[in-house]
Parts: structure tokens; sequence; C-alpha cells
């Protein structure tokens, strides 16, 4: 049995089979797994009966819900208005410069994922971004660049 | 009853039911509303947007399909404001289409070409996004193309595979600029759960779904001098190809369809319905085996009801949805197939022909069964029995093609050795069709005296209501099978595969126990089938059917067994029914699929 | 008589016919694209190539005549795989708009393409130059759709004679239309819209005004009216998908009304006006003839009410204007009339007034913007649509024209009699006007079985007819055993022919009419799209019904003209007449 | 013009403790469902989220429905761009929220209540957690049945109209669904549902813990009671400001603006984008006809500085519409692609300035004909935008 379907088999008996517990399913499998695979939409659909289009339908709607391999870690950069008049974009560089990846990617070792998402509530304190659920603010190069590390010695510190 | 509602469109008062929408309202007072996403089989969805019509006092339009009248409504469907807001959508919708129409299949017959050429869009002044958008063509599946350079997003075929079959194949994915119709993963339509049943092509407004022609194939195959091209014509066929060619719907064109396939230069024209006869013959003794061994030897592990197997839309469908409940189908091929097999062994024989040198076509009113002649068990006559399978559109569009006057053709008979039928073989074509001829042979086999219903015509199986059930008591049969006497012969009939999901989970779940089932996979049966001409909805679907009765009662002989030609070739060939020689030929088995 | 076999069909012909023609008296349609019925043969687009048994190349059916013991398949594998290369050669170098067309779903190369059902991309190369000329008020040409199927050539040389549209340049950047720099509105192009009509693409195309008329129709401060030409009654249930030749007169005036037009009147009633008009000038000249010494006489006199033959003798023949009657054509008299009579009758400021004309013709566009079209500072006529343009119109409205109960046309500028209804058709006019001269002559009816001429009616180039004048009423005395020539022709080919004749005073005829559209108005350059002379016939017939089954026959019993004449307009060419119903004529160059 | 006097009146309800929950729950369940009604009716109340509907109507329609299972939900989708005053109510007072959705339930009778929060708030959870078990036992103990569930969004902000969000939470995609029907007959799973804005609760709250009265002090005619304010952009002291409705413009400018300020985009990316030149006769609230016009706002007050070019501004929103959108309607799915390249070929010259007058068209069209709000507020911002900085559209 699979990790996955395990998982999967918790999350439907927590949240129930029905066609509206769908989303809290997928969430929880986006949770652990970073990402919805072909795979684990089978197995939800299999337990819920549901048709797999359907599943893969309702999951691509939703930009939280990922359905290509991503990093363990997923920084997501506001870009809407007001951080991007705050200068997201320097933030986008400095990121860039320091993982060696462009918007989009994932780092070779699987550690982070470089997303752009739209508002997060925080304008504010602009520019802003989430890395997975935390939520960084006014945030200047310097300090992107000193969260990255200890995100990064966090990493080497778990391995 | 409801009680009636005032209203006025474009300044006249009309009185209607209340609750009925906008769009019902015009089409009674002789005002036409332009639709895209409407579609009388399908629920409203109200995302196209073209149908919008200004009501006084409203500051936004509101889409005439789906907004109920109320009382006092003043509505305008050509207002200033409507006819700008509609040219507008419409040029949006093309910005995103592929308007190459002189190489669309659907050229002449695109909701969406008539639409803009009715409401004259010359202005092209939005930039082409269908330029810039990297469409994909899937061509992978035998039975159905999907284009998405031509789709124009309006979702009539997900709710048809959703609300008619329960198939689910197709979703709306994604979102914003980026969101499409696709299958699961975009992988191919082959590899996914489709049945290939085509309804989704009936209901595509636009060129988006296709199914994959043949005829290039079939013309070449005519022309190479040494084949020996024989045609087969499904018992639908020629009461839905007077669509295509100028007749009003259900006008039985049999003769004339086979004046037109001589002309077009096949060697030899043969009717299924020949094939369905035989079917009749094969499963019914295999009915009366299976109830004999259930009430005689209680033989546990015996599959009763007993499910017909000649829809390949709803075999395909069983196999991927109930893998382990395969026993419950007939073994007996569908009647295109057994034609296929017979083609290349007996009538090679009896003509003296090369069975390799013989190309089997076969005219369908079905996509499915595109798939269902490439399948590898279909290949029992030592080559592949039907060679290629045209739908009924197809053939309209070679008789066009090949420049044949098809109103003034005088008919023709069909071709001797396999062209005889019944009226039993014809009504195949209809929802309870299958149910009914396999009664009327049935029910004389046993008692010896013929169906007690008027004129041979069981009405309860008959009409477009989803499941129908009926039942006929046997008394004093004759004495082979006077186990079966006081037997009450339970059946039902189901159509579209929605309605045969009811039917299967209320049998497994032991709810109801029939002793036979006729499942067809598409909405009316074969009439209704995905090949068939397009548009269909319920009245031409009526019409068909009223066609296809009207041709039973009309034919001479009424019951399969007593189709001389059948008798011919059990003598000759087949020697009993459910003998050696038709288990190799006739039979097939099934393989269960995976459902996701 | 040869006898050929046809996809395996033996058949029997005339020396002579082609294979096309052959296979088409036998049920058997081949392919064609430059090929048009009473147009031409040409064999240029190769489309409908055959093979012929031991020939070695495959042949145009359309021009290759059939011969004794031919074997012909026409759609053997070769022939298929070829016509599709052709197609998509012709389509590699054709816009794929199609659905932003206005020749959509009525364009001979969509049905082409659903016929052939070629689905491959294998030739994409060079567009040939892009050029959009809209300079013509009645005519807008976008080379970018030609196909060089050449039928405009065809028409413009043989049938017109007016030999504006030609090939020029050679090899991939061959284009047709007036020279290189040259534009369509400054050409010596008679805006007959004869090449619209064949054009298989949409390539020529009438130039829209109904964008003019809608946004007139939403200004609730305008009071717009619609008049409608006889031709368009016989024609218009065409668009609707109605045999060719159905009367839609109570149809087609509902419609107008659904629309929101607030007046429909009838160009009719202006045709009997024209009658009255056109026959007192004819009279009077005949009287100045044969009555009074001054030889400063002009006849023969010729109709005026057809404005691409206007513009064709203006360019051709200045020095013969004389000839043309004085009179405007009947839908710019009821413009006139409208914005004066009208509008003082209903107490309407004439600068409120929108008059909109449905017409069969695409010269009319052009007449409208003419400097002598306008009276006391405002346009007798606003805005002209085709017979096409109001199908369209019509559909764009969602209005179910089938449906339809059938409506009437407004007084008091809606009357009018069968004599007016033949104006649609050629020799029509001749006919009504001599149903009331002879009668204002002679007192006595026209003699003719219905009050026709039968020698003046069908489909022929040229039509001559005599009437002597015997005992006739006082008045005319000097008219007595006089024998009136008449002649009529449609098409400016006919027309110059008679012109010769006048330059060099050999003609014998006292009245010309003269239509500029190979049989008259019902296969004008507005009319709907296909024509060809069995078509042609049908509307005359359905034109010759709607005639005989009025009982008012002759314009000058038309109750509401004598209202006219009594209350506005006073006696025939009288000062008002002079002022609102003539006009004048200017000469132009020659190329 | 109101006199001078009616400066900007700070108020401080919204924030203000919440100790006595407890207390006006109980007695507010106790007090008739009719007289609750009229209450909020009486206040003019009108909702936060940014539609304006009076939700004592609003519940009074819900009520009157007579359906076993009804719903109360909260909408804490927030995904309108410079919007932030959900979080910091859902954060600081909780309590309030979840009282006034109990006493809805009360009014209309159902016993489900839900909080869609959106997934970007993910981090809210544990905290609002807590609070809603610590509310749960306090129902038990005055046994009163009513239990509120947190529902996670997941990044969409179409979910924030009211019909995508119960297609969202029946575990669909969140496409709008057909109005009419309305969501107080055809709801959350078919049933009948009340709708409201986390911020329009909270008021709620003050209405049930003060009466209307003193709520229907505050503010102008049509226009009564408190706003809570995001204020963002080039502004010295961004944050959430809690200020009367009915507040014209150019004192807002005055007190929040760096004194250089542009323009000020009132509702976020949906709502209206107000040039220096309209400050003065511009009014924030409801519509009714003080002077000039007045602008319905979700809250998001974004202030642009002359450094600011406009058509970056409208660039931004354009793409945030292409590709929020449903994609389900043709005006608004093509629509969005449509002027975002339209104004991008306007600026790199590939059409001439006139293009802009036909995208203009365009966006009434998709104001008249667009299926929900998303389509139809694309128009506020682009016409204001391209009308009064066309020079900075085209060089």
């Amino acid at each position: 049995m699979y990790p996955v379907t395990e998982l999967i088999k918790n999350l439907a008996d927590r949240h129930g089979r029905e066609r509206r517990n769908l989303l809290p399913i997928l969430q929880g499998v986006v949770e652990q797994e970073k990402y919805l695979s072909e795979y684990s939409m089978i197995e939800i659909a299999r337990e819920l009966d549901l048709p797999a289009s359907e599943v893969y339908g309702t999951a691509t709607f939703y930009s939280f819900l990922e359905y290509k391999k991503m990093g363990k870690y997923i920084i997501r950069i506001c870009k809407t208005i007001t951080c991007s008049m705050k200068g997201k974009n320097q933030i986008i560089k400095t990121i860039e410069d320091m993982l060696k990846i462009n918007v989009g990617e994932t780092t070779p070792d699987g550690n982070f994922s470089l997303l752009q998402t739209n508002c997060l509530g925080f304008c504010h304190k602009a520019p802003a971004m989430l890395i997975n659920y935390e939520v960084y603010t006014d945030l200047t190069p310097e300090k992107v660049r000193e969260i990255l590390t200890n995100y990064i010695n966090k990493k080497g510190r778990e391995e | 009853m409801a009680k009636n509602i005032k209203i006025t469109i474009n300044e006249v008062a009309v009185e209607i039911e209340s609750g009925t929408s906008i769009l019902d309202a015009a089409r009674q007072t002789g005002v036409i509303i332009p639709t895209l996403c409407y579609h009388k089989d399908l629920c409203v969805a109200g995302n196209c947007r073209v149908c919008v019509v200004e009501i006084v006092g409203q500051k936004r339009l509101s889409a005439a399909c789906a907004t109920p009248c109320e009382d006092g409504m003043d509505i305008l469907t050509n207002s200033f404001k409507v006819r700008n807001s509609r040219k507008h959508i419409i040029e949006l919708l093309l910005s995103e289409h592929n308007a190459d129409c002189t190489r669309c299949y659907k050229n002449g017959n695109c909701e969406l070409q008539k639409l803009a050429s009715d409401y004259k869009i010359m202005t092209q002044d939005f930039i082409r996004l269908s330029r810039s958008k990297n469409y994909t063509i899937d061509h992978y599946s035998p039975s159905i193309i999907k284009d998405d350079s031509k789709c124009i997003r309006c979702q009539r075929c997900v709710r048809t595979c959703e609300e008619i079959q329960g198939v689910n194949a197709l979703t709306v994915a994604y979102k914003g600029d980026r969101m499409k119709i696709s299958t699961f993963f975009e992988k191919p339509m082959n590899d996914v759960i489709c049945t290939n049943c085509g309804q989704c092509i009936n209901h595509c407004p636009t060129g988006a779904l296709v199914e994959k022609n043949y005829i290039e194939e079939v013309w070449d195959a005519i022309a190479d001098k040494s084949a020996h091209v024989i045609v087969q014509t499904a018992p639908a066929v020629r009461i839905g190809l007077g669509e295509e060619l100028g007749f009003k719907a259900g006008t039985r064109v049999t003769g004339k369809m086979v004046a037109a396939l001589k002309r077009l230069g096949f060697d030899a024209v043969m009717d299924t319905d020949f094939s369905a006869d035989l079917t009749i013959m094969e499963e019914g003794t295999e009915l009366m085996m299976r109830l004999k061994r259930a009430l005689v030897d209680r033989d546990p592990e015996v599959k009763l009801p007993m499910a017909t197997s000649c829809s390949p839309g709803w075999i395909k469908y069983i196999e991927h949805m109930y893998p382990n409940q395969l026993g419950y189908l007939s073994t007996c091929k569908s009647p295109q197939q057994m034609f296929g097999a017979l083609a290349k062994t007996y009538y090679a024989k009896a003509k003296k022909l090369d069975p390799d040198k013989i190309v089997s076509v076969s005219i369908m009113p079905c996509t499915a069964k595109k798939f269902e002649s490439n399948r590898p068990e279909m290949h029992d006559s030592g080559f592949r029995d039907v060679d290629y399978v045209l739908t009924t559109r197809e053939l309209a569009i070679m008789i066009k093609q090949a420049g044949i006057d098809f109103m003034r053709l005088e008919d023709m008979p069909f071709d001797s050795l396999m062209g005889e039928s019944t009226g039993a073989g014809v009504i195949f074509g209809a929802t309870g069709g299958v149910m009914e001829a396999a009664l009327r042979t049935v029910y004389e086999l046993v008692t010896g005296r013929s169906v007690p219903f008027e004129n041979l015509n069981i009405t309860p199986v008959r009409g477009m209501d989803g499941v129908k059930e009926a039942s006929i008591k046997i008394e004093s049969p004759i004495e082979e099978w006077e186990f079966l006497d006081g037997v009450e012969l339970k059946c039902a009939v189901a159509h579209g595969l929605l309605n045969a999901k009811k039917v299967m989970d209320s049998i497994i779940s032991g709810e109801s126990h029939y002793h036979f089932v006729e499942f067809m996979a598409c909405p009316g049966g074969c009439l209704g089938g995905g090949g068939q001409p397009i548009p269909t909805n319920p009245e031409i679907r009526r019409k068909r059917a009223e066609a296809i009765y009207a041709e039973d009662e009309g034919m001479p002989l009424r019951k399969s067994h007593q189709n001389p030609e059948i008798l011919k070739i059990y003598n000759d060939f087949l020697l009993k029914p459910m003998g050696e020689r038709s288990h190799q030929l006739l039979h097939t088995k099934y393989s269960p699929r995976e459902r996701f | 008589m040869i006898n050929l076999t046809i996809n395996n069909k033996k058949l029997q012909v005339e020396e002579g016919t082609t294979i096309f023609e052959a296979a088409k008296l036998n049920n058997i349609l081949i392919p064609h694209f430059c090929y048009m019925e009473n147009v031409h043969q040409i064999g240029s687009c190769r489309i409908c190539v055959v093979e012929v048994e031991g020939g070695k190349t495959l042949m145009a059916s359309c021009v290759t005549p059939a011969t004794e013991g031919m074997i012909v398949h026409t759609n053997s594998e070769r022939v298929r795989d070829v016509r599709k290369v052709i197609f998509e050669l012709m389509l590699s170098d054709h816009p794929k708009e199609c659905l932003s067309c206005w020749r959509n779903q009525n364009c001979e190369l969509q049905d082409l393409g659903n016929l052939i059902q070629l689905h491959e991309f294998r030739y994409e190369g060079a567009k040939s130059k892009d050029v959009i000329d809209s300079s013509s008020p009645s005519i807008v040409r976008d080379s970018s759709k030609c196909i060089l199927c050449r039928r405009c050539v065809t028409v413009c040389n043989e049938i017109q004679g007016v030999g504006l549209m030609n090939p020029h340049h050679r090899g991939f950047s061959t284009f047709i239309g007036p020279s290189e720099d040259e534009l369509l509105g400054e050409s010596v192009c008679t805006n007959c819209g004869q090449c619209v009509l064949v054009c298989p693409v949409g390539a020529l195309k009438e130039k829209d005004s109904t964008a003019a008329v809608w946004e007139a129709l939403y200004d609730k401060s305008r009071t717009v009216v619609v008049q409608t030409a006889p031709a368009v009654r016989a024609a218009l249930g065409e668009v609707f998908a109605y045999e060719p030749g159905t009367l839609v007169t109570g149809k087609m005036a509902a419609a107008l009304h659904q629309l929101g037009f607030d007046y429909v009147f009838d160009t009719n009633f202006a045709a009997d006006l024209t009658i009255m008009e056109e026959g007192s000038e004819f009279l009077e000249r005949v009287t100045n003839a044969f009555n009074t010494k001054e030889k400063n006489h002009v006849l023969p006199m010729i109709t005026s009410c057809s404005p691409g033959w206007i513009k064709f003798m203006e360019h051709r023949y200045p020095d013969q204007l004389a000839h043309l009657s004085s009179c405007k054509s009947p839908h710019m008299m009821l413009g006139a009339l409208t914005k004066t009579y009208f509008a003082e009758k209903m107490n309407i400021d004439p600068a409120k007034l929108f008059v909109v004309s449905v017409m069969p013709c695409t010269a009319k566009k052009f007449e409208i913007t003419r400097p002598e079209m306008f009276s006391n500072g405002l346009a007798d006529v606003d805005a002209v649509i085709t017979t096409r343009e109001l199908g369209r119109m019509i559909k764009d409205a969602g209005i179910d024209f089938r449906s339809l109960e059938d409506g009437e046309f407004d007084s008091p500028l809606g009357l009018s009699s069968g004599a007016a209804d033949i104006f649609g058709t050629t020799g029509g006019v001749m006919e009504a006007a001599l149903r009331t001269v002879y009668e204002l002559v002679t007192g006595r009816e026209l003699p003719g079985i219905k009050l026709h001429i039968k020698p003046l009616s069908g489909l022929n180039r040229i039509k001559t007819a005599e009437l002597k004048i015997e005992n006739p009423l006082p008045a005319y005395s000097f008219l007595n055993g006089v024998t009136v020539k008449v002649a009529v022709t449609s098409g400016l080919k006919g027309a110059a022919e008679l012109l010769e004749q006048i330059k060099n005073g050999t003609s014998p005829y006292h009245f010309i009419e003269i239509m500029g559209c190979p049989g008259g108005c019902i296969s004008g350059g507005g009319q709907p799209r296909p024509v060809n002379d069995a078509i042609r016939t049908l509307r005359l017939e359905a034109i010759y019904r709607e005639d005989e089954g009025k009982l008012l026959r002759k314009s000058h019993e038309n109750e509401d003209i004598q209202m006219l004449y009594r209350d506005f307009l006073g006696a025939p060419l009288g000062h008002k007449s002079h002022e609102l119903l003539h006009t004048v004529y200017a000469q132009r160059s020659k190329n | 013009m109101p006199s001078p006097a009616y400066l900007l009146k700070r108020v401080d309800f919204i924030f203000k403790d919440e100790k006595d929950w407890k207390e006006i729950l109980k007695n507010s369940i106790n007090r008739p469902a009719h007289e609750l009604i009229n209450e909020l009716i009486s206040s003019e109340l009108k909702g936060r989220g940014g539609a304006g509907f009076p939700t004592g109507l609003k519940w009074k329609l819900t009520a009157e429905v007579d359906d076993s299972i009804k719903y109360v939900i909260c909408n804490a989708d927030e995904g309108e761009p410079g919007t932030f005053k959900d979080r910091e109510i859902l954060s600081k007072v909780p309590l309030k929220v979840l009282t006034s959705m109990a006493v809805c339930g009360h009014v209309i009778g159902s016993k489900e209540g839900y909080i869609y929060l959106r997934g970007e708030y993910f981090f809210l959870q544990p905290e609002l957690n807590k609070s809603i078990r610590e509310f749960k036992d306090y129902c038990n103990e005055i046994n009163f049945d009513f239990t509120i569930r947190i529902f996670m969004g997941s990044g969409a902000y179409i979910c924030g109209e009211e019909t995508a969000l119960f297609e969202s939470m029946e575990g669909k995609r969140g496409e709008p669904r057909n109005k009419p029907p309305f969501p107080s007959t055809y709801g959350y799973m078919g049933k009948p549902t009340v709708i409201n804005n986390v911020e329009t609760l909270a008021h709620c709250y003050t209405i049930f813990e003060y009466g209307s009265k003193r709520f229907y002090d505050l503010g102008v005619q049509y226009s009564r009671g408190s706003k809570l304010f995001s204020v963002s952009g080039d502004t010295p002291k961004p944050g959430i400001y809690e200020l009367e409705l009915g507040m014209s413009l150019v004192d807002f400018v005055d007190e929040f603006g760096d004194g250089d300020t542009k323009a000020v985009q009132v509702g976020g990316a949906s709502g209206f984008l107000v040039p220096r030149k309209g400050f003065r006769e511009t009014t924030i609230g409801f519509q009714g006809k003080l002077t000039g016009i007045s602008l319905p706002t979700g809250g998001s007050m974004m202030l642009f500085n002359s450094s600011r070019s406009m058509y970056n501004v409208l660039d931004n929103y354009l793409e945030f519409f292409r590709e929020e959108s449903c994609g389900q309607c043709t005006p608004c799915r093509v629509g969005c692609q449509q002027l975002l390249n339209g104004i991008k070929a306007v600026k790199r010259g590939e059409k001439n300035a006139l293009y802009l007058n036909k995208l203009m068209r365009l966006t009434e069209t998709m104001q008249y004909t667009a299926k929900c709000g998303l389509g139809q507020s694309v128009a506020n911002s682009f016409s204001a935008i391209v009308e009064n900085f066309r020079e900075e559209m085209i060089y």
C-alpha cells in the first residue's frame, strides 16, 4: 500500500466521502506531498467514487493545488499592484540569484520552488511572500536572503 | 396549473406560463434569439452569453435561456444595447477560433458559422488570439477527433458526458484564459474511460469534436479493381440519411440509399438487418439455455438477467465500470461483427471469392462501431471481420462527393445472400427494438403461438423514457420447454448510459431481478447514435422512431425466424444456433478494463 | 448524337456539348469553380478536371467537348487527389477568416470545401497583394480574397461592355481590377454591380449601409421612412429559403414594420408617377416632332430610371444626353416627395426625416450621392440598402420571416398599379408607359391580351415592337396613322448598339427603354445569389403574376397619384414637377 | 459639499473589546426573530463585502423560506487586492463574528454555520479553531444548537462571489451560477443560505450590542454606519482605520495621502479609480444623490502618487483579472485577454490610439453581459484609467 493511498484513506475517513469533501482531501494531500500526482488523483477518485476527470478539473481550478512536481518549500511572491509597486521585482531577483532558478522552476535538489501568486492580503506591509504556509512581510533583499539562509540551514539540520 | 403571466416581447404583448425562460417565451411568439451553449437535451448553462436580451428598467442584460419570465416584464431582443453586445460577444468568440472553415469537417453544419453569418460580423478589429495559443489535435482514438482550435468552451460536451452518459470522460480544466475542455491529465481520448459513443460529437456546435472519417480509405478500396468491396447498412441509417440530403426528419430512404451505394461503386450492397435476425436466433437460444440451466439444472453460477451485447459503447462501459459483472453479457457479437465474420467465410465460399480480396465496409449510425471493428477478438474469420466503419454523415458526404443527385434516385433492392431482413431486424435501430424482436421469436419458439400483442407491436418496450419494463406470462408452452410453464418472463430496456447504470446497480444490489435486459448506449437507441445527422434533439428522435416502426409494419415478414436467408444459412453453413461454427464465428468474449 | 459513358453510365448527347453539360443533363454534378452558367466556361481554375480513359492528362470537363465512345470517370482516385491539390493551392493564397467574411455560408469556395473534404495543410506560401478599394459608394473590392476566376472580367467586358475589370501583370502577381493605381470611385465603373453578383467569393461586395440605417432606427428623434423597389419583393424570399419566384410582398412589409420603420412606402407608387411624368414628356416631344414646324425635336426618347445606364451614357455618349428623359428614377422621386409633400401633410420637420430605399441595385447607392439629387438642401434619399442587406437586417433582428402574417404599405405613398409592378423587369417600363400613353392618345385601352405587349417580354437582348395609332382623340389628330416604333434592351452591350444607331442617325425608334443589368432590375447587382437565366425567368413570371393579380392595372388610374397632382403638383411637367421630379446630367471623361 | 466641520471622524466599534459576547448572544437568541430583523433593517446596514446588499433584507428573505435545513456562511475569502481588514477582524475579535453567525442561525432557523477562509490565510486556522471550540462549549452550555466549521479555500479570487463560493464548498470548480435563483432560496447544497462578509457580521454584533440607533447615527443618508478601510499604496500611514461612511475623498487624501497623490483606487481592482480632479466631488458610500458620485467599496483604498505609471497599474489589474477569471463565460474570459493584448498593442504602437475607444466599447459589453461581478467590474477601473490618463496609455 503506497503511503499516499493510506494518507488518502485517512483523509477520507476524517472528512467524509461525499463530493463536498473533495477540496479538504485535496488540500490534505497537497499539504503532505506538496503536489497532486496523477496517481494520487486516481486514488482520490477511487476513494470518493468520482470520475477521475472531475477530480482533475476541480484541482486544476485552484492555484494552491499544484499538479506538477514541486520542491519541499514553495515560495510564493505576491505580484498584485501594491506589492509590485513596492519592489517585488527586486525580491524576485535576489531569490533567483540565490537559488539559481527562474520563476516557475524548482531547484535541482528539489528543496525550493519559486512561484508568483495574487494578493495575499498584506498590502500595508508590502512586499510580502509565503513560504509554504508561513507569511513574511515588509521584505527587503537582505531580509529575504536571511530568511532563505535559515531555511536552507533548517533544511540541512533535518537531513 | 401554473398561473399565466403577461409580458411584452418587442412591444408584442404575450401571455405565458410563469417560470418559462425568456428564450422559450420568445420562441412561442415567433422571435428568434440566437443561442450557442443551449441544447434541448441538456441543462441550462448560460455561459456563452450570446442570448442576452434587454429587460427594460434593468441596467445589465440578462441571458434569455437562464432568466425566468416575471409578470410585467418588458423584453427587447434587438435593442441598440443588445445588438452591440451580441456583436461583441460573437467577435470575441471568433477571435479565439480557427476560422479556416473551408477545411473544417463541420463546414456548412456549424452553429458558430450560422451565427456569424446571420449576425454579419464584418469587422475584424480584435486581436487574433487563436494564433498565439498552441492548440493541440487529439486523433489517437479510432472514433473521435478532438480539435481544441475549434472549441468555443460552451461545455455542451462536458454536460452531455455527465448528464446523459454519466461517463465523465471530458471535464473543464484550468482557469482564466487557460481554461479548456480536456480529459484526465490531458490524455488522449483513447486512454481514458471514453466509450466512443459519440454523443459529445452530436452535441458539439462546432468542429471541435468530430468523428474520425475513413472516407478516403473507402474511396481507395472502391477504386482498387482487384478488391471485392461489400457494404452493410445498419437499421437506423435508412431513417437518418435523408436528413443530410434534403429530406425532412423521419423520412425513410431505404431504396434510394441502396441505389446510391450501388452508384458509388460498391460491388455488393447488403443489409445488417439480416445479421440482426441472426443475432435474434443466437441470442434467443442463449437466453433459453440460460433459463434452462437456471430453472432446471439449478446451476448456481449461471448469470441472470442476460444483457444484450449489440451496443459497443455499452460493452466498453460495462468493461470499465463493472469489470467483474461481465458474465451478464450475452456472448453474441453485434450484428455488424456477425455480418463481417460471415462475409469473409460463408459469403466468400458461396461467391467463390478469395476472402483476402474482400473489403468489408459497414455504414453505422454509431462512432463506437469504429472502435469495435478493431478490437483484437474481432478477427474470427482469419482476417479483420469489418475493415472500415462509416457513419451516416460520412455516407452523406460520399454521396455528395460522387455528385449523385440523391433526391431523384429510384429505389433499388438489397443484393442477395445477406440482404433479406424482417421487421424484427429493422426495429433494432430503436430503443426497445432488440427486446421486442427477441420476444417475438422466443415466445413463439416456446409456446408455438405468436406474441399476444395486437399486430405484434409490444408497446410497453417502446417510447423514449429512460428505463422501461415489461413482463410476459408464458402459459402452456410446447413440451420441450414445459419447465417454463407459468413463468413470468421479466424484461427491462435502458437507453443512455446513465439509465444503464441505474439498471445495473439495481440488478447487482438484488433490488430487481429480470431475465433479459436490453442496454443501448445512446438516448433513443441507435437512431440517436453518435454518427447520426446533426442536429439531434427529442422531437427528431421521436420522428425517427416513428419511421422505424412504420418500416417494420410495412415489411412482409415480421419475425426473425421466418427469414428465408436465415434458414438457408443454418442448413448450409451454421447447422444450428449456438452450434460449434456459431461459437467460432458469431460469439466473442470481453476483457475487464481499468476504471481510471 | 454521340454516346459516351460517365461513371459507367451510358449517355447520349448532341454533338458539341461539353462533358460537364453532358453529366449535368444526366444528374451527375462535377465539382467546378470558375464555370458559371450564362457567364462563361474558360477552364481557368481546373477544379472540374475528369479522367478520360486513354487520355494522358486529366481534362477540364467544362471546356472539353464530349466525343464518341468516350469513357469518363469523374471520381477516380487520380481525379480526387488532383482536385484536393488544386483546391489547396487556391486556399494557400486565401485568407482563413471565413467567420468574419460577409460571404460566410454563401460562398462557393466554402461549399467546394464542404464537397472536397480537404483537411491537410501542405502548402503555405506568400500572400498576394492585399488591396481594399472602398472609394466607390456602391462597390468594395478586397483583392486578398480574389481567386482570379475572371467571372467579373467576362461580365464587365463581354456582357456589360464597360471593360473596366481586367487582369494585370503576370504570374503570381496577377491581379484583377481597374488598372494598378486607379480607384473604382474615379473610374468608368457604372456601379451596376453585375461583377458583385457573379463573384463566387468575398472579393467584391456592395458597400454596407445597414449600420447607418440601424443608427437612424435607434435614434428616437428621427422619423424613418422606407420604400421598396418592384424587383425586391420577387427575390427577397430566396434569402429565406423560398423557391425563386415566390412573391413575399406582404411578409416584406410586415418585416419592415417589425424592424422599426415608422412609415413603409412603396417605390411602385413613384413608378406610377414616373409614367405620368415621362409619358407626358414623350407626348410633348412627339407633338413637337409631328405637329409644330421647328425641327429641334429630340427623338427617340430614352428612359432614365437605371442609374448604372445613365453613368455609362455620360461616359460613353456624352453628346447624346439630350435623348435621355429628364425624369428622376422612381425612388428619387418618392424621396423628394417625402421630404416635401409628405412632410407638409404630416407636419414633420423634413430635417428629421430619414428616407431609406430597399433596391435590387448597387448603382442606386451612387445615384443618391449625385449633387442633383438634393432638393432644398436635403438629400432626397439618405440611404440605399440592397435586397441582400435587407435580408441580413431581418435575420439580424431575429424576425422569423417565414411565420410572419402579411402587412400593408402605408398611405399616402403606398398604393400602386400593376403597371408599376412590372418596372422590375426588362420591357416593363415600356409596357407601363404605352398603357397610359396609348389611352391618353386614343381614349381606348392598349390592344393585347391582358394589356401585355408580347414581343417586349422575355430575356433576349434587344426587343422591338410597333404600335399603329388610328383615329386618335381630336387633340392628337396629327398622330393619326403614325406607327410608334419602340425598342427595349437590358445590359449595357445592347444599349451601346442602340446608341450607335442614334449616333449615326439611323435609329428608327421613337421611344427606347434601357436597363443597366441583363434581365432588368430583377437581376440587379443587389439581388440574392445565385442568378442564372432560369432564376431570372422565375422572378420575371412572379412580377407579371403580381401585375395580373391587381385590379388597378394602369398608372393614370391610381387615385393617390391623382390626389397628389390635385393637392400638390398641379399638372405633369408643371413647375413643381420640374423642381422636384426632374434632373440634369453631366458629361464625364471617356476613360 | 457637506459642511467642512464634517471632517474624518474616527470611530471605534469593531475592534472594541468583545468581552461580553456571551451575554449578547444569550439575550439575542431569546428575542423573537422578526424583532431582530427589524432592528437590522432600521439600522440600514448594507453589506460590507462590496456588493452593498441590505443585510436586514437578506436575513428576512431567507427566514421567510421554510426549509428544515438552512446555512449561515461567513465569506472570509477576501481576495480583493488591497483589502486586509477581514484578517484583522478574525484574528482580533473572532467571537463577534461567531456570535452574529449564531444569532443569524436563530433568526433564519439554521443549525450549521461555515466560515469560508481563503487558502492564503492558512496560518489563521489554529487561533480561529480555538475560538470556535470556546464558542461551541458556551453554546452547549446554554443548549443552543449551532455548530460552526471552517472551510478552507485554495487560492481563487472568484470564490469571493457568493455562488462561486457555494460551488467551491460543494467540491466543484468555483464557477458562478445563474442568478436567479438567488442564495436566499437556492444557496449552498441547494438550501436557503445567508452569506455575509466578515465585517458585516461584526457590524451586526455592534447593532445587537447597542441597538440600531447608535449605528444609524453614523454616516450619511443611504450610507449608514462606519466602515473599516484598508489603506495602502503611497501613504505614510498604511493600515486599517474605522471611519464613518460618506466622507469626501478630498478629506481622505489630505489625511492619508503623501501630498502628491495622483489617483486613489477605491474598492480594489474591481472598484473605481478616482483621479485627482475627481477627489472633490466623490464621496465614499453607497448609492444615493449626495453631491457627485458615491462609490460602494469593500474598503480597500490604494493611493498612487505621480511617480506611478497608470499603464502599469492597468496592466497589473488586467493580468490579475485574466488569471483569476473562472473562464466560464465568453465576455469575461476572452474580453480580459483582448483588453490586455489591446493596451499592450497600443503601447507598442502596433494599434493606433483610436483602438482604445474600441476597447472602451468592449468593456461596456462586458459590463452588461458578463455572468458575475468579476466580468462586470473590469470596466470600472479600465474606463477611468483610459479616460483620465490617456497619454500614459499611448506613450
